[in-house]
Order: structure tokens, then C-alpha cells, then sequence
């Protein structure tokens, strides 16, 4: 019998990889609905990872705001706009040569940095942390966090407000 | 094995079920359609178009799936493909029954058991709006992309509405399990269930979910999407053959999907409205009454030539389906427990869905700044209103 | 290959680091501003995936609510974002950043 | 501790309604404006009797803490109420009076503008003279004294297309400040003292002081409180707002100016008597200013022609009255004669209101006369208040005026005899202006009509109350403070009392009834001497060219073109100049390129990781 492997170690690999060609995809692809699905990809697999990291509220938030809300947003505007492939990038000499650098330098270091000070992080098991659910969250969310949770929404009533003054036609 | 073994069959079942629910479900559309407007509908397929489902499935394969110059292959392809698995998803975590034994093995007759259940309806359903705007981008059309972009809105206006419509219940209910929701209204008459109580703010609530979830569903008066007289045929324009099928299916599958919901969170799920040793006669008898008037009518007064046939026939299956129903509600429980739930359950869904068909054979269409005001400046504040105030109320006496 | 039998977190960790990174890179080389916005979104997730990480190492459900409303902010960012965006398409029939850069002087 | 009487809803009342007239009322019909005004003042009044009735005798003061509004380190400071005697007499008054002034001002302001604007500021008054009166420390007193003073400001500005109503407005609201800021200080100095605000415990711990021979602390915080009364009270040298401020409505100024927010100052003065106890420099000063102020503004009350400004000068006059006898210890007068003043005071400009709105708007007091067979109710009402003020006896102004006059005896004889000699005054010009204005034949043009019943009514109340108010308020005023003015036999100085007041009144019959034109040629046999007076000293002018024009031109030469162009703009520009030499350098790195800023922001994050991991880690 083929042993059966290991679904933990199985899953996030599969998810892991899924989510870094998605997300190779959001900055290579020349079409900007490919990237927004590509990016789609990426949140659906990170949604998968949150249920695997013991938060299924998080999980399901995460497919309904952002999968569902703001990326329709942004295929919403795309497909709006229009706007059609990216014209052929000029040299970008500056970016390339010193940004992409640094930055594998900075994920050079990130990454040995959690590898030095965090080596003997618990192991993730599905089902081993529980106080996901909604009701712990929501718990926490209107005692401890009762004020920056207000004041989110008094930001998104903002948001919405400013959104909806930017974005009106200007009668003439 | 146990489990995997269940749980195939499970598939197996529920799935062919839903396909044939399905493929069914335009047939009784077209019947219904046709009888509103005094006609017959389909005829010529098999005895009263019974096998006309099948017809269209053999046509629609059949048929050469065109790809239009320059468009976006990939996408194209996806769209159609997208939006039909998004929508067959959610119907995995629908109860239809009750926990059973059967041979030794307990099982929940749904396919997948989740304690965020209604999170993810919600989830799958936000997602959902991909495939039609996708769909119209892709096919490189101004219609379809004028029929994509109108759909987005729509779903998104729309969205918002219905989940506050379903979350209302949910105060009420204290969880996110469809189980547990389907359980907590049982146990005797109709006004345990959720939208009878707290009236009338809940049965507020069910009726806005309702009316949010037409415009979901793109049904009519809410099909602004496909006006055809404006854009074609909408975001499918350019579509045919298998990859309009899919569109196809996963309109009537939303349609399925959605009416189950809201049978399981609004309207009790399984539970029959009134207590359990009278209403386990209740199919029996209805099914007996159909088939003694199909009886009836096939015998003494047919109207055409070939029901002489068909009515006695349809007449003596009923009959037949009423006498299951009696064995199952008195001497063979083991098939009763399965039997029962599922059937006052498809019955509430066959009204619901028959509610779709028939507001589609009555009502007009709506221009779109209508359908965008009526969302934003009546539905969305009553929706909140009825939280708000179940909530007050739930705090107050719950 | 042998796979380990179990991932620890700080796999989550690494795998926060390098969609992070992609982020950021997206952010130099890609010139449509959509897509730059998208990047920003990317790397907003990154960010979210290392607190729910944390969460589950710590056993406290704390990250979790940060990353709660670190999706409220994209949210609103994302509807004040685009409502830019279309102004400044509006304005100069463009989605290119490069076009974008009256901000010197 | 008394079981809690909700307190709280008597101010409250009043300030719904305030917002509902405010917010709703330019959509409201005028029957709903009025109700709304009156009603709320009415409940308020009716809540004053039912919790006064409910405490009875007020041995102890009854206290109710609402919550804590700000606490800074040890410093507590609440909202708390309390009502003991001294506001007592204040609440009824303020209620009663107030009551009858809205009843007044609905006839009253029947044809103008902006009734419910009106009546929206009139409530907000009633609020915070409410809140004053009510509270329990100086800081709510403050808000109440501010609160009044903003108030005030409206309603002197009330008629918004007249410029001088507004420089009126201003010019109250700037003169106050000057006692505001003194007030202030005294509370600066209060808490840096006593280390709290609560009346309760400064005044505790102030009574076990000792009385201060020389000045001191006790003295500084009197004479500041002093400051601060002076500007709401208009006392010299301050009290050059208030002739000003009968630029309002009638009803504002007999409310306001005359019966209630005026005598905040004296209020305040009784309040703090423990303070001023011990502080016996501090109540020289207050005596010599109340003497002072009554006498100046005794004697411009005696030129004037405009009937509301004689009676502004009177009512500054009667609050020098009231210094006086605060001045002299008498607390309890003062407190007695600010009662029985809201009477007669607000009889007076009622009256005087109601022969303007009679006559049209017409105010000079040439343009008037014979008006008693006219307006026969006015008259016989203002005639009520014409013998209170003057010291008839039998009228309760007598009563106060002579508990005051015997109080200052016993301080100084001098004082005394100047303070008759004013009286004397008093009684004078108030006879003048009757003669003047309801005697002999009429002179005016328009045609006069009585005023409705709506505003008689509460002038028959208030006349009555300026009759028989004294004796009604006499023991509960007395039952304030310490007895002080000792009940002897003061038969004659009583006599001397009354004597100077009937005096008076003959000496303005002989001159306005009897000799007419004799009041000319005495003005002009004292030439000079009338003309300064007539000008009301000239303070005004003074006032502008001691302090106004200097400090303009102080303000132009040295601030604008000095300070502010020089050194401020010389150091903003400076900044400037050097900030952008500076980024004329940093520039070539921004091309307002966005993906450049982003790649600088790599490269410094990478720089930082990196130089922190060669530092030496996470720890």
C-alpha cells in the first residue's frame, strides 16, 4: 500500500506553490484582468491556508470581502476602463538594477532572520487550533477591539463617502 | 472505509439528483410558462415533452462550439466553467434531512458537514459574479460586456441586501451550522420556523432575501443582464453549444441552490409545518389526490387524443408513490426517516422555485436605474432596518 | 523526496516573505496603475497570512483580528483607490504611471 | 443626603427648549414657538416649586452629583448641583421673573423678525443663568457665567441689520472679558490654594482662616472675583456695556440687564462671602466701587433723554446699591435687594417696553408726555415700580434700600450719607422720566394704543410683586446669612431715608410738573458741569483714547509691522527659503516617478535589515 502522506504537509505545499505562481502571474502578466485573477487565486489559496492555520471565520471573510467585493471591484473598473494590454515597459534601469536587489536581499535576510530567531516554531496541524470560529472572534471583536472595530467602520463610511465624491461626473 | 464509502454514495445520489433536478427543472419552466400564456408548451418529445431535457442536452453537444476572432481563448473558456462549478458547489453543504441509521452506519443526509456553512453559501455566491463578468469581457463584445459589467453591479448592489437579510436569522438562530439551523426550528407547528418569528421582522427579512435573490439569480424582473431586446442576449451573446449550456445550467442551478437556503434558514428545512404522526400522511394523501383527479380526467373527459394514455399512466404512478409514502410513514420506518424529511424539504423548494417561474410569467422588467434605486434607497435600508430592530428584539426578550 | 511529516510555522512565515516580495516587485516593474494597486493588495495579503500565522503560534485569536481589519482598510482603500483611479483616467485618458508624475515641483 | 430631586431637569428644560426652537423653529407656526418657550420655562419654574417644597427648610444645603466632567491628578471636578438658601431665592427669582418676561415677550415681539431665534436664545439664557445659579463649583459656575455672557451677546445683537446693535453686542461681550479674566484668575488661584473648586470644601477650608489684616491670598481671590463681578454687574469701571445694551430687545434688557444676569456679579460677591469675610481690604474695595458706580451713574441718569438708557443707568446705579451692602457685610441686602430690584426693574423696562412698542418704537422721552390717560394700564403699573424704586414706604424697594442704607452706617457715616443723597437721585430722575413721560401733554406724533394682554398680565404680577414681593421674600432672604444689619431702632435713620426719596420726587414735580423749563435753565446755569454729565462723563471717550486708540496703534506699529513682519514672517520665510534651497538639491531625486520612491523605499528597508542583523539580531 502507498503510504498515505501527509495531508498537512501535502496541502500546503500544493497551496504554497499555487499561490506563488499566482502571484508570478498577478506581476508578470501583460493583461490587467489576467493579473486580478491571478490575484484571486492567490486569496483563494491563502483562504485555504487560513482554514489550515484554525481560522475559518478569517477564511470565509477573506472569500467574501476580498475575492467577492474588492477584486470584483477591480475586474469591475478594469472591465470599465478597458484600458487593454500594457504597452511594452520602457528600460526601467533605476528598478531594475538597485530594487530587485535589495529586495532579494531583504527576502534574503527576512527568511534567515525567521529561520535563526523562530527554529522551533509548533508544527501545523488542521483542527489543532480551534478558536477560529466566529464566536470567539466575535467575542474579541466587540469587547477588546470594541474601538478600533468602531472606528473601522467610521473609516469605511469615509471611504465610501470620498469614494462616491471622486468618482461622480462633474456636471457642466 | 465506512466513511468514504457513504460518502461516495452520497455524491452519487445527491449529485445525480441535482442534474436531473436540473435538466427537469426547465421542462416544468417551459410547462408552467406556456400554461400561464395558454399554451401547451413542449409536446413532441416523448409523452407531454417528458424526455425534452434530454433532447436539448443531445442538441446543445452537438452543436459546433464557436470561438470569435480575437478574443481571449483562455478566458473565454474559463468563464463558462467557472460559473457553473461555483454554482454546483454550495449544494455540498445543504442538509435535506435529518442524522439516519442505515445498516449500522449514522450519517447526515447533506454531503459535507460545516460549522461556517451559511459563510461559505456566502462566499461561493460573492464569487459567483466572476464567470458572467468574465464571461462578457472575454467574448470581446460590446453587448456581452455591457451585459457583464450591468450583472457585477447588479450582483454586487444586490449582495449586499441578502446577506443582511440572512443574517437577521441568524441572531435569531445563534449559529452558523445549516444543521443546526435546519434542527433548531423543528419540533412542531410552522410558526417555530424562523420567518414566522419575531413577525413580522423576519418574514420582512425572508422576503427581501427573496427579492435579492431573484436579482442574484439575474431572474426576471431583475434579468437586466440579458435584456434581449437592448443587448442581445447579454453577457452569453457570443457563447453556444456546451459552454452555453454551462451558463445555462448554473443560472438554474443558483436558482436550486438559493431556494434551498432559504428553505433551510427561513423556512424550517426538513421539518414539516405541524407536528410529526399527522403530517407523516400527508404525502400519502396529496399524492392519492393527484392521482385520483389525473385518474379522473385521463378516464372520463381527456382532452386530446394520447391522454386517454398518459393521464391513467401518471395517475397510477402517483398512486403508487402515495402507497410508498404510506408504507414508509407506518410499517418500514428505515426508509420513513429517510423519505419524509426529504420530501416535506423538496416540497418547500418546489414551491419556492415554482414562486421563480411564475413571477417570471407575470412581471415586466425593470429599466436599470430603477433596479439600482431599488436596491440602494428600499431594499438595503429595510434589510438593515429588520436587523437592527431583531436585533433590539433579541437583546430585549431573546 | 521525503517530506517532512508536519510544517511548522515558520514555513507560513517564508511563504509571507516571498508573495511580500513578489508585492514589492510588482510594484517596480509593472506600470499600469491597476495593477500596481493590485500589487499593494498582494502584498496587504502577505501581511495577513504572517498574523494569522503568528495567531497560531501564539494560541491567541488576536492576529486574526488584525488581519480583520487590515481587510477592512483594502476595502476602503480599494473603493477610494479606484475612484482615483477612474478621476485620473478621466483626466488623461491613461492608466500609465509614468504618465502619472506631475507630483514633482 | 437628601433623597435626589433631579435637579438637573431644571436647567434642562429650558435648553430643549432652546434646540427645539433653535433646530425647528423657523418651520413651526409662532402659536407652537411660543408654547414651546413658555411651556419649558413654565415646567422649570413648577419643578423650582416642587423641589423646593420637597426640601423644606434647607438647613443643610442639598447637593446631587451627576458624574465627574474632568479629573486632572487630585483635581476632581464635577458636574454637581446643590441648592441651599442663597439659590434659593435666586432659582425664584430667576424662574418667576423669567416666567413673566417670555409671557411678555410673546405680545412683545409679535411683529418682529426672527421670533423664534428669539425665543431660542431667550431659553439658552435661562439655561445657563439656571446652570450658574445651580452650580456647585466655580468652574460650572464659570460655564454658566460664560454661558450667560454668550447670551447676552446674542441678544443685544439681536437686531442683526443694525450696526450699532452689533457694536453694542461686541462691545458687552469684549468688556466682559476683562471680568471673565478675573474671574479666571480667582479660580487659578482657588485651586492652587484650596486645591479644589467644590463651594463645599474651599469654603470649609477658607473658614478656618484666619481674617487677613494685610492683603493676602484671600484678599488677591476676592478682589479677582471682584473683577469678574464688576464686568458682569457693571461696576466702575467697567459698567460702560451696559447703557449700550438696551440696543436689545425690551424684554431682553428687563431680563438680562436688569432683573437677572446682572446681579450674577453680586451673586457670585454673596457666594463667596466667607472668602470676602476674611478678606476686609477687599470689601473696602467693593464698598467705594458700589459707592462709586451708584452715585455716577445716579447723577448721567439725571441728563438723559432716552427712557431705556435712564433706566440702564438706574439699574447700574441700584447694583452699586447692592455692592454697597455687600461691601458692608450685609450679604443678605444686597441678596434682598436684588429681589425686590428684579421686581421693580423689570416693571420699569416692561413698562418703558410697552410705551415704545405703544408709541411705535419711539424712545426720546421730548417726543413723549401725557401718555397716563393713553395707556392707562402701563402707567398705572410703572407707577407701582416708580414708588418702589423711590423708597415710598409700604413699596418693597423701601425695604431693601433702607436695610442696605442702615447696613452702610454701620461701616462709615459718610458712605451713608452719600448713599441718601443718591437715593435722593434715584428717586429724582425716576420721577423725571414719569413726568416726563406720562404727564403734561403729549408731544410725539405716532398714535399711542395700549399694549395686549399679554404683556399687561405679567406687568400686573410684577407690579403687585414690586409692591408686596418684599414682604412675601423678606424672611426667606433673611434666612441666608448671618444676621449682620442689627434689627434696632433705626427709626431715624428710616425717616432720613424716606425723607431724601420724597424730596426727590417733589424736587422733580416742582421741576417737570410745576415749572416746566425750569429743568432748562438749570442745566444751563450749570453749563459745563451738565455737558459733562450729559455725556455720561465722557468715560467712552476717555476709554477710547486711553486704552483703544493706543492699543491699535500699539498693534499696528509693533505687532503687525514690527513682530509680525520682521520676525515671524522673517523666520516662516526664512524657513521657506532654506527648505526649498535645500530641496532644489534633494529635487533630482524625486521625478515624481512613483516606482522610483518605492524602489528608494527597498533600498532603505534592505539597508535597515541588513545593518540591524549585523548589529547584532532581534534582541
Amino acid at each position: 500500500m502507498i503510504p498515505m502522506p501527509n495531508l498537512d504537509v501535502l496541502g500546503f505545499l500544493v497551496l504554497a506553490t499555487f499561490a506563488v505562481l499566482c502571484g508570478l502571474s498577478v506581476i508578470l502578466q501583460k493583461h490587467a484582468v489576467a493579473s486580478a485573477l491571478s490575484l484571486v487565486g492567490v486569496m483563494g489559496s491563502l483562504a485555504v491556508l487560513y482554514l489550515m492555520l484554525g481560522a475559518e471565520f478569517l477564511a470565509a471573510v477573506q472569500m467574501i470581502v476580498y475575492a467577492g467585493a474588492i477584486m470584483v471591484l477591480f475586474v469591475f473598473v478594469i472591465m470599465l476602463l478597458n484600458s487593454g494590454s500594457e504597452r511594452p515597459a520602457k528600460a526601467r534601469y533605476f528598478a531594475y538594477l538597485v530594487g530587485i536587489p535589495s529586495l532579494l536581499a531583504f527576502l534574503g535576510v527576512i527568511s534567515f532572520f525567521i529561520l535563526k530567531e523562530l527554529p522551533n516554531t509548533s508544527s501545523v496541524q488542521f483542527g489543532a487550533f480551534t478558536q477560529g470560529g466566529p464566536a470567539p472572534v466575535g467575542r474579541l471583536l466587540f469587547t477588546q477591539y470594541l474601538l478600533p472595530f468602531e472606528v473601522t467602520s467610521l473609516l469605511v463610511l469615509i471611504a465610501i463617502i470620498g469614494a462616491m465624491v471622486l468618482a461622480k461626473k462633474e456636471i457642466d | 472505509m465506512d466513511f468514504f464509502l457513504v460518502s461516495l454514495i452520497k455524491i452519487v445520489v445527491v449529485f445525480g439528483a441535482f442534474m436531473t433536478t436540473l435538466a427537469y427543472l426547465q421542462w416544468v419552466e417551459r410547462k408552467v410558462l406556456a400554461h400561464i400564456q395558454l399554451r401547451l408548451g413542449p409536446q413532441r418529445v416523448g409523452p407531454h415533452g417528458l424526455l425534452q431535457p434530454l433532447a436539448d442536452v443531445i442538441k446543445l453537444a452537438t452543436k459546433e462550439g464557436l470561438i470569435p476572432a480575437n478574443v481571449n481563448t483562455f478566458f473565454y473558456i474559463l468563464a463558462p466553467f467557472l460559473a457553473v462549478s461555483l454554482a454546483l458547489i454550495s449544494i455540498a453543504v445543504i442538509p435535506f434531512g435529518p442524522e439516519i441509521e442505515l445498516f449500522g452506519v449514522r450519517t447526515n443526509l447533506e454531503l459535507t458537514s460545516l460549522n461556517i456553512g451559511v459563510l461559505l453559501i456566502l462566499a461561493i455566491s460573492s464569487v459567483g459574479v466572476y464567470g458572467i463578468a468574465l464571461g462578457g469581457w472575454a467574448s470581446n463584445n460590446k453587448y456581452s460586456l455591457m451585459g457583464g459589467l450591468r450583472s457585477s453591479a447588479q450582483m454586487i448592489s444586490y449582495e449586499l441586501p441578502m446577506t443582511i437579510a440572512l443574517a437577521t436569522p441568524l441572531l435569531v438562530l445563534n449559529t452558523l451550522d445549516l444543521r443546526q439551523i435546519a434542527e433548531r426550528q423543528g419540533g412542531g407547528w410552522f410558526w417555530n420556523w424562523t420567518a414566522f418569528s419575531y413577525p413580522p421582522l423576519l418574514f420582512i427579512a425572508f422576503i427581501v432575501f427573496l427579492i435579492s435573490a431573484f436579482a442574484e439569480t439575474n431572474r426576471v424582473p431583475f434579468d437586466l443582464p440579458e435584456a434581449e431586446n437592448e443587448l442581445v442576449a447579454g453577457f452569453h451573446t457570443e457563447y453556444s453549444s456546451l459552454a452555453f449550456a454551462g451558463f445555462f445550467m448554473a443560472e438554474y442551478a443558483n436558482m436550486v441552490t438559493i431556494t434551498c437556503v432559504s428553505t433551510t434558514i427561513f423556512l424550517g428545512g426538513w421539518h414539516p409545518p405541524f407536528p410529526a404522526p399527522y403530517s407523516n400522511f400527508v404525502p400519502t394523501a396529496l399524492f392519492w389526490f393527484f392521482g385520483g383527479v389525473l385518474l379522473f380526467h385521463g378516464l372520463t373527459q381527456p382532452a386530446r387524443r394520447w391522454d386517454r394514455f398518459t393521464f391513467p399512466a401518471f395517475g397510477v404512478i402517483s398512486l403508487g408513490l402515495g402507497a410508498i409514502f404510506l408504507l414508509a410513514a407506518t410499517v418500514l420506518p428505515i426508509i420513513g426517516q429517510i423519505l419524509l424529511p426529504v420530501f416535506w424539504f423538496v416540497a418547500k423548494v418546489g414551491l419556492l422555485l415554482f414562486l421563480f417561474i411564475w413571477v417570471r410569467g407575470t412581471l415586466p422588467r425593470f429599466r436599470y436605474d430603477q433596479l439600482m434605486r431599488f436596491t440602494w434607497t428600499f431594499l438595503f435600508p429595510v434589510a438593515l432596518g429588520c436587523l437592527l430592530l431583531t436585533g433590539l428584539g433579541v437583546a430585549l426578550f431573546g | 523526496m521525503m517530506l517532512p511529516n508536519a510544517v511548522p510555522v515558520s514555513w507560513y512565515l517564508i511563504l509571507s516573505a516571498i508573495l511580500f516580495s513578489m508585492g514589492v516587485a510588482g510594484f517596480l516593474i509593472r506600470r499600469n496603475i491597476i495593477t500596481v494597486f493590485m500589487c499593494i493588495e498582494l502584498m496587504l495579503n502577505a501581511v495577513n497570512l504572517s498574523f494569522v500565522a503568528f495567531s497560531y503560534e501564539l494560541k491567541k485569536i488576536d492576529g486574526q483580528l488584525f488581519t480583520f481589519f487590515v481587510m477592512v482598510v483594502a476595502a476602503a482603500e480599494a473603493a477610494v483607490g479606484l475612484a482615483i483611479i477612474l478621476t485620473v483616467f478621466r483626466h488623461r485618458m491613461s492608466l500609465e504611471i509614468d504618465d502619472v508624475s506631475s507630483l514633482k515641483n | 443626603m437628601t433623597e435626589s430631586q433631579s435637579l438637573w431637569l431644571i436647567p434642562i428644560l429650558p435648553l430643549i427648549g432652546a434646540a427645539l426652537n433653535g433646530l425647528l423653529g423657523r418651520r413651526l407656526p409662532k402659536m407652537a414657538v411660543s408654547a414651546i418657550a413658555i411651556l419649558s420655562v413654565l415646567g422649570s419654574f413648577l419643578w423650582v416649586m416642587k423641589c423646593l417644597s420637597a426640601l423644606g427648610n434647607l438647613d443643610t444645603p442639598h447637593a446631587e452629583h451627576y458624574f465627574t466632567w474632568i479629573q486632572s491628578g487630585a483635581l476632581e471636578i464635577g458636574v454637581d448641583f446643590m441648592v441651599d438658601r442663597l439659590t434659593r431665592i435666586m432659582l425664584l427669582i430667576v424662574t418667576g421673573v423669567g416666567l413673566l418676561i417670555h409671557i411678555y415677550a410673546v405680545g412683545y415681539m409679535d411683529h418682529e423678525e426672527g421670533f423664534s431665534r428669539f425665543f431660542s436664545y431667550l431659553n439658552l439664557f435661562m439655561f445657563f443663568m439656571l446652570t450658574l445659579v445651580l452650580a456647585k463649583n466655580f468652574l460650572l459656575v464659570f460655564v454658566g457665567w460664560e454661558g450667560v455672557g454668550l447670551a447676552s451677546y446674542l441678544l443685544i445683537g439681536f437686531y442683526l441689520k443694525e450696526k450699532f446693535a452689533g457694536d453694542a453686542g461686541k462691545k458687552a461681550f469684549i468688556v466682559n472679558r476683562i471680568g471673565d479674566f478675573g474671574f479666571s484668575l480667582a479660580m487659578f488661584l482657588i485651586v492652587i490654594t484650596f486645591g479644589s473648586l467644590d463651594f463645599t470644601k474651599v469654603f470649609e477650608a477658607a473658614a478656618k482662616m484666619p481674617v487677613e489684616a494685610h492683603a493676602g491670598i484671600l484678599t488677591a481671590i476676592a478682589l479677582l472675583l471682584f473683577v469678574g463681578a464688576c464686568g458682569k454687574s457693571a461696576q466702575m469701571p467697567l459698567y460702560v456695556w451696559l447703557p449700550d445694551a438696551m440696543a436689545g430687545p425690551t424684554p431682553v434688557s428687563a431680563l438680562i440687564h436688569a432683573a437677572t444676569m446682572v446681579t450674577a456679579g453680586v451673586y457670585i460677591v454673596a457666594r463667596a462671602s466667607v472668602i470676602f469675610d476674611r478678606a476686609p481690604i477687599a470689601l473696602d474695595v467693593v464698598s467705594y466701587i458700589g459707592l462709586l458706580t451708584a452715585v455716577v451713574a445716579a447723577t448721567i441718569g439725571v441728563t438723559q433723554y432716552d427712557i431705556k438708557k435712564v433706566f440702564a443707568y438706574s439699574t447700574v446705579s441700584q447694583l452699586g446699591f447692592m455692592f454697597m451692602a455687600c461691601g458692608a457685610k450685609a450679604y443678605s441686602s444686597g441678596i434682598f435687594h436684588v429681589a425686590t430690584h428684579a421686581f421693580f426693574k423689570a416693571v420699569l423696562f416692561l413698562g418703558a417696553g410697552s410705551v415704545i412698542h405703544a408709541l411705535h418704537g419711539e424712545q426720546d422721552m421730548r417726543n413723549m408726555g401725557g401718555l397716563r390717560s393713553k395707556i392707562p394700564q402701563t402707567f398705572a403699573t410703572l407707577c407701582f415700580a416708580w414708588l418702589a424704586i423711590s423708597g415710598v414706604p409700604g413699596f418693597s424697594g423701601a425695604l431693601s434700600k433702607d436695610e442696605i442704607l442702615i447696613a452702610v452706617h454701620g461701616k462709615s457715616e459718610w458712605m451713608f450719607w452719600v448713599g441718601v443723597v443718591t437715593a435722593g437721585i434715584t428717586a429724582f430722575y425716576v420721577s423725571r422720566a414719569m413726568f416726563m413721560t406720562f404727564f403734561g401733554e403729549y408731544r410725539g406724533k405716532a398714535h399711542p394704543h395700549e399694549s395686549p394682554l399679554s404683556m399687561t398680565g405679567p406687568l400686573w404680577v410684577l407690579a403687585l410683586l414690586s409692591a408686596a414681593g418684599g414682604y412675601l421674600m423678606r424672611d426667606l432672604v433673611h434666612s441666608i446669612g448671618p444676621e449682620t444689619a442689627s434689627h434696632g431702632d433705626h427709626g431715624s435713620l428710616e425717616f432720613i431715608i424716606v425723607a431724601a426719596g420724597l424730596l426727590g420726587i417733589g424736587l422733580a414735580a416742582f421741576m417737570y410738573l410745576m415749572n416746566r423749563g425750569l429743568s432748562q435753565s438749570v442745566a444751563k446755569a450749570l453749563g459745563p458741569v451738565y455737558r459733562l454729565v450729559y455725556d455720561k462723563y465722557r468715560v467712552d471717550e476717555f476709554y477710547d483714547a486711553a486704552l483703544v486708540r493706543p492699543i491699535q496703534a500699539g498693534s499696528e506699529s509693533v505687532l503687525w509691522k514690527g513682530l509680525d513682519v520682521l520676525l515671524i514672517d522673517g523666520v516662516v520665510n526664512g524657513v521657506g527659503r532654506t527648505a526649498s534651497a535645500i530641496g532644489g538639491i534633494l529635487r533630482r531625486c524625486q521625478g515624481g516617478h512613483v516606482p522610483s520612491y518605492a524602489t528608494w523605499i527597498v533600498l532603505g528597508a534592505a539597508l535597515v535589515l541588513i545593518g540591524f542583523q549585523l548589529v547584532g539580531g532581534g534582541r
